[in-house]
């Protein structure tokens, strides 16, 4: 089993025609991934990575009977492209695209709350249940089938712990990178929630990092909710106050809130072991099963 | 992106909120000008971005001419929290009786803007929020709907302010809100709002941050954005396009992606050693971007030893490497020493291709990490 | 019974020192009606109509535990009077206010969506249960305690046919003005379903008018789920298409929808019986009785 | 209040919207004047607030100065469905190959404003609403939001407009969303959007009516609001601030609340008589209310005979009877019949106190309307 996508997932790739979105809308499908459609305006009619492109979302689902959008659209008009997405009744959207203003983003949630459509992202690699599907522009060959959920703020370090799993022998039931933006759809209690629920996930892999207090809350949900054990990872402990780290969520305020250490107490308080570098975080996921 | 108080005070004067009468001065004869000008009580205050200015002593009140010219001679020049302070703003003095905090900022947990008002003001408001959190009354605003005119007066209500001035601390809480949205501020803070002793209210400090995201569709605040920088090598980073923070350290740091740097970072500490600064050059690794990395961190006096992370991903660990050694080609000799880890995609083709003449290569980002640290501890020794 | 209203009402006035709102505040005490607050920016701490009065409405909610409002607010502040009663999750709102800008009440019936709080009106006289609350400017001496249930669009209207009702020894559970503009809180339908379920309702009178189709869609919902027994008004049979009359809503459009004789074809279709005078209307009452 | 085409189409202009060249005259030399500049063809287009002007021969199509001037002849001063023809458009005739509708309205039902697009323009859009709704594409705008640029291009492509021009329509109907927005307008239309041979879009009619409560903040558009009135009755009202409507009978009908006059109206035709106009007076009925309604109807040279119904509610009858006395004060004689009935609390009080010398007095209101129609008759026999 898996969370959120499998092999019945049926994708649209908003902004197919760009540079980025053909080269991994290409990548998705040899990965296995079923995208069915492409949406840019005015390039209705045309075909894109082997798939028609629509005008719209609304037509390119109305077609091609898609349930999943993966965005690849410019910060500038990225929000407005979420939007359109949300307004399709999709089961999910993955918004790849980096940059997007917060303010957009704040406009965005309260659409979110509206719908039941699934935003993962923005500023996210997106999600993979190996073997099945890919949506987003994570490196499919370094994931492996098995028994382990990921859930993580970022994209690269993402790929550093899974590795790290992989070598080891230990596969994945669906790795989610949420995004490392302020104001995201999917948060650590969304997929976590969803790993618990999931009968083939038999440990989890939290990868937080500075700025917010996600990682709290989600430490408190694991205390409270979670029999699957959970091993985590905090990125940022040196990082100075007041300073964005790369993700513009990646801050610790200026009162100090948001602060790795408060994470890694949150973590530990929920019995939740936080590994120093990416191998520890690997061992105790290995001493988990 | 943070603008310095006089930027935020120009932006919040031409929005109709009062500020005291102020020049901005680069040097002492400047300063006295300034404060000729202005008249007794004059505040002298460091533009620098640095939370504290005034407990730091880089804010001074003047009351004559001897001691406007000893405070502007001490503030110039002087290193605030690691920051030379270059420009003073000399400022009119408020004769005031009461001090607010008013602020709006983005609450990450409710994806909302949320105005905040304080008649604790004037102090550190952090220490308010930690202490007695009731002393500052919150009120969330709808992004979609934008600010009701009810929500700025029912916080200020709330925090229990003055009734004969609630109406003009509510009018600008109202233009704070209206200068959030207009210019994609993540936050703005006035800490003091004083009350004068006839009733006027006077904004006496700006606080004022861009979402550097939305800079694209702020003409005008892009503008000022190589006025905000206050380190050459963060002006660098910014025409490079690079995430960069300059830390203390001596371990210089590249890599890609947020976390990954970060954790990269986190691992020279964890192994003894201080990073030396917070270099994302994102994905791929195209030769002109690692050379540009490379300038970075070798013009960086502080750094001794380089560790260079780099996950491969969808970009294949052949094609960074040969991205890595198209940079290194104009290198005889590396002036500091670099450790490169590639991991991922074709990882061990490329560390077979590496120019080990140059790089130290290691296979897992732990002995990488350990090496630059030796490497580092050597060259300072 | 009644609907809506009743003794155990607490109503707070908004806009309590003006004009109008002090009287009929008074009015509305005189009446009987539960009135424990007032509320207008900057007068917090006053007294009017022998009530004490509060900056926000927020605090005169928390003060006095009211749960309803009316408001009494010119129209540019008016759409901000009921955004302030919204958030303070009150059961009812009454809005007086006649001529608020109809994009306004676009956005206020957005929010309307999201909180449990019913607005009636706005452009309304508001709502009596005879005998034991009054919300809103209607002249409670001609209304009398009985059991007829009556919905309305308009004010002196409402007046005549409650006239000529108490006139034959009629009385009324509820009357209820829903208003005259384009865009309102509470419909024809949710008066009626409210009259439907209230077991002292026997009878219900419904006068229409020009404009818009909830007299239409109330036809149906009558047709299809009403036993009680409904006799029918509509205003404006002479009306020209394109002229706005009186009412900001009351306007036949120019593809001639929301003409009287479409309404009244609803209303016959679904077995109510519509009066060609306010007589008319009451001899049918009284025929239901 | 309906903007005349000329004024609707120099906002669009302003906006960004193209629209044909054009100037307005008031003569026929002025026409002529404008078609010389304009050149062949040029459309002459009567400036008045009625539906299918081109069908009722209100606009004509000149190909050379003759035709021009004998249709600025025929059009200027004539009868357009009973509104005199003072003023035309003479605009450049645009050579189209194709005709669109685009409109922007509020859904009183969803409460929410509504774009709508269709390839069939140029046409009657009520009659391809009735008979091929699906010919219209429709998109609900959340007014919380405002219009998501999406919603523009998708409202377009649904309507099937052509791809070459797909973008340029979009962006007018996102333009004219904002006008619609920006204006308070309760309607926007544009029928037809033409499109060129060379592929060009152009706003040929333009449609725009404000939401008369709005008013208050468009003092702009409060400016047109004289040259909009089309009948000095309805311009008096206006200054008096009443509710009023002008209709073709001859009994005038005074009264309080819309609701009421309607019904009033409503009775006068269903007791055989015909309404001259809808005339609310509002709460109260104070005697300068009174007078000017008064005025209002007597120097309306349609109304043969007067009925004024009052259903006093808060107000009570006395007080109006008081109003109404006060208000005959200056009349020995009325100079039409007028029938007044008072109803509500103290209103037999109320109309024992009316000036039975000049009026007559009933006590329903179906006597009272009975007896003005009667009395109408009479007048007119």
């Amino acid at each position: 089993m898996s969370i959120f996508v499998d092999d019945d997932t049926r994708v649209v790739v908003q902004g197919i025609t760009g540079g980025e979105g053909k080269f991994h809308a290409e990548q998705m499908i040899e990965y296995g991934t079923n995208v069915v459609a492409g949406a840019v305006p005015g390039k209705g009619g045309q075909e894109a990575a082997g798939v028609p492109v629509y005008d719209t979302v609304d037509a390119a689902v109305e077609a091609e009977d898609a349930n999943a959008s993966v965005i690849f659209v410019p910060p500038a008009f990225a929000a407005d492209a979420i939007f359109e997405a949300l307004d399709t009744d999709l089961d999910l959207a993955v918004a790849i695209t980096e940059g997007i203003p917060t303010q957009d983003m704040a406009k965005v949630n309260k659409r979110l709350g509206e719908t039941d459509t699934r935003l993962l992202g923005p500023n996210c690699p997106g999600i993979i249940t190996p073997g099945e599907a890919k949506l987003g522009i994570l490196p499919g060959n370094i994931f492996a089938d098995g028994n382990v959920g990921l859930v993580s703020r970022s994209g690269t370090l993402t790929y550093q712990v899974v590795d790290n799993l992989t070598e080891r022998g230990i596969g994945q039931t669906t790795a989610i990178g949420i995004g490392g933006d302020p104001i995201i759809g999917t948060s650590f209690i969304d997929a976590l929630e969803a790993f618990e629920a999931d009968t083939e996930t038999d440990a989890v892999v939290m990868c937080g990092e500075i700025g917010g207090e996600d990682e709290e809350q989600a430490a408190r949900f694991i205390g409270e909710h979670m029999d699957t054990p959970v091993a985590g990872f905090i990125a940022g402990r040196t990082a100075p106050p007041g300073k964005r780290m790369g993700h513009a969520g990646a801050i610790v305020s200026g009162s100090g809130t948001g602060t790795a250490e408060s994470k890694i107490d949150a973590l530990n308080d929920a019995g939740v072991p936080v590994g120093d570098t990416p191998e520890e975080v690997a061992d105790h996921i290995e001493s988990f099963l | 992106m943070k603008l310095h108080e006089y930027q935020a005070k120009g932006i919040f004067a031409d929005a109709g909120i009062p500020v005291p009468d102020s020049q901005l001065a680069e040097s002492v004869e400047e300063a006295l000008d300034a404060v000729d000008e202005i008249g007794y009580p004059a505040a002298i205050k460091a533009q620098v971005h640095v939370g504290g200015r005034g407990k730091a002593g880089g804010i001074k009140i003047a009351t004559d001419r001897d001691e406007a010219e000893t405070y502007a001679e001490e503030i110039l020049g002087m290193d605030l929290k690691g920051y030379t302070v270059e420009t003073v703003l000399v400022e009119s003095g408020v004769d005031f009786v009461d001090e607010l905090y008013v602020g709006v900022t983005m609450d990450r947990g409710e994806g909302k803007p949320v105005l905040m008002v304080s008649t604790e003001g004037g102090v550190d408001i952090e220490e308010v929020a930690a202490e007695s959190p009731d002393a500052i009354a919150r009120e969330h605003v709808d992004p979609a709907f934008g600010l009701h005119p009810y929500q700025a007066r029912k916080v200020v209500y709330n925090a229990g302010v003055d009734a004969d001035v609630a109406g003009d601390v509510a009018s600008i809480v109202s233009t704070l809100y209206d200068l959030y949205e207009a210019n994609d501020a993540t936050e703005i803070e006035v800490n003091p709002v004083m009350i004068t002793s006839d009733r006027d209210v006077v904004a006496a400090d700006a606080v004022m941050n861009i979402d550097e995201d939305a800079l694209f569709r702020q003409p005008k605040l892009a503008e000022l954005e190589d006025e905000a920088y206050e380190d050459d090598l963060e002006r660098k980073a910014g025409e490079y396009g690079f995430d960069y923070v300059r830390l203390s350290g001596n371990v210089g740091i590249i890599g890609n992606g947020a976390g990954l740097v970060m954790t990269t970072l986190d691992l020279v500490d964890y192994y003894g050693g201080a990073p030396a600064n917070f270099l994302d050059i994102g994905g791929g690794a195209k030769a002109e971007r690692v050379t540009n990395a490379l300038d970075m961190v070798f013009s960086d006096p502080n750094v001794d030893s380089v560790v260079f992370n780099i996950f491969g991903g969808i970009t294949r660990g052949d094609e960074v490497a040969k991205g890595i050694n198209e940079a290194l080609s104009g290198y005889d000799e590396l002036p500091k020493p670099v450790v490169v880890r590639l991991a991922g995609t074709n990882a061990e083709e490329g560390m077979e291709i590496l120019n080990t003449d140059l790089l130290g290569v290691e296979k897992t980002l732990e002995a990488a990490v350990q090496r630059a640290v030796e490497n580092a501890k050597e060259v300072s020794a």
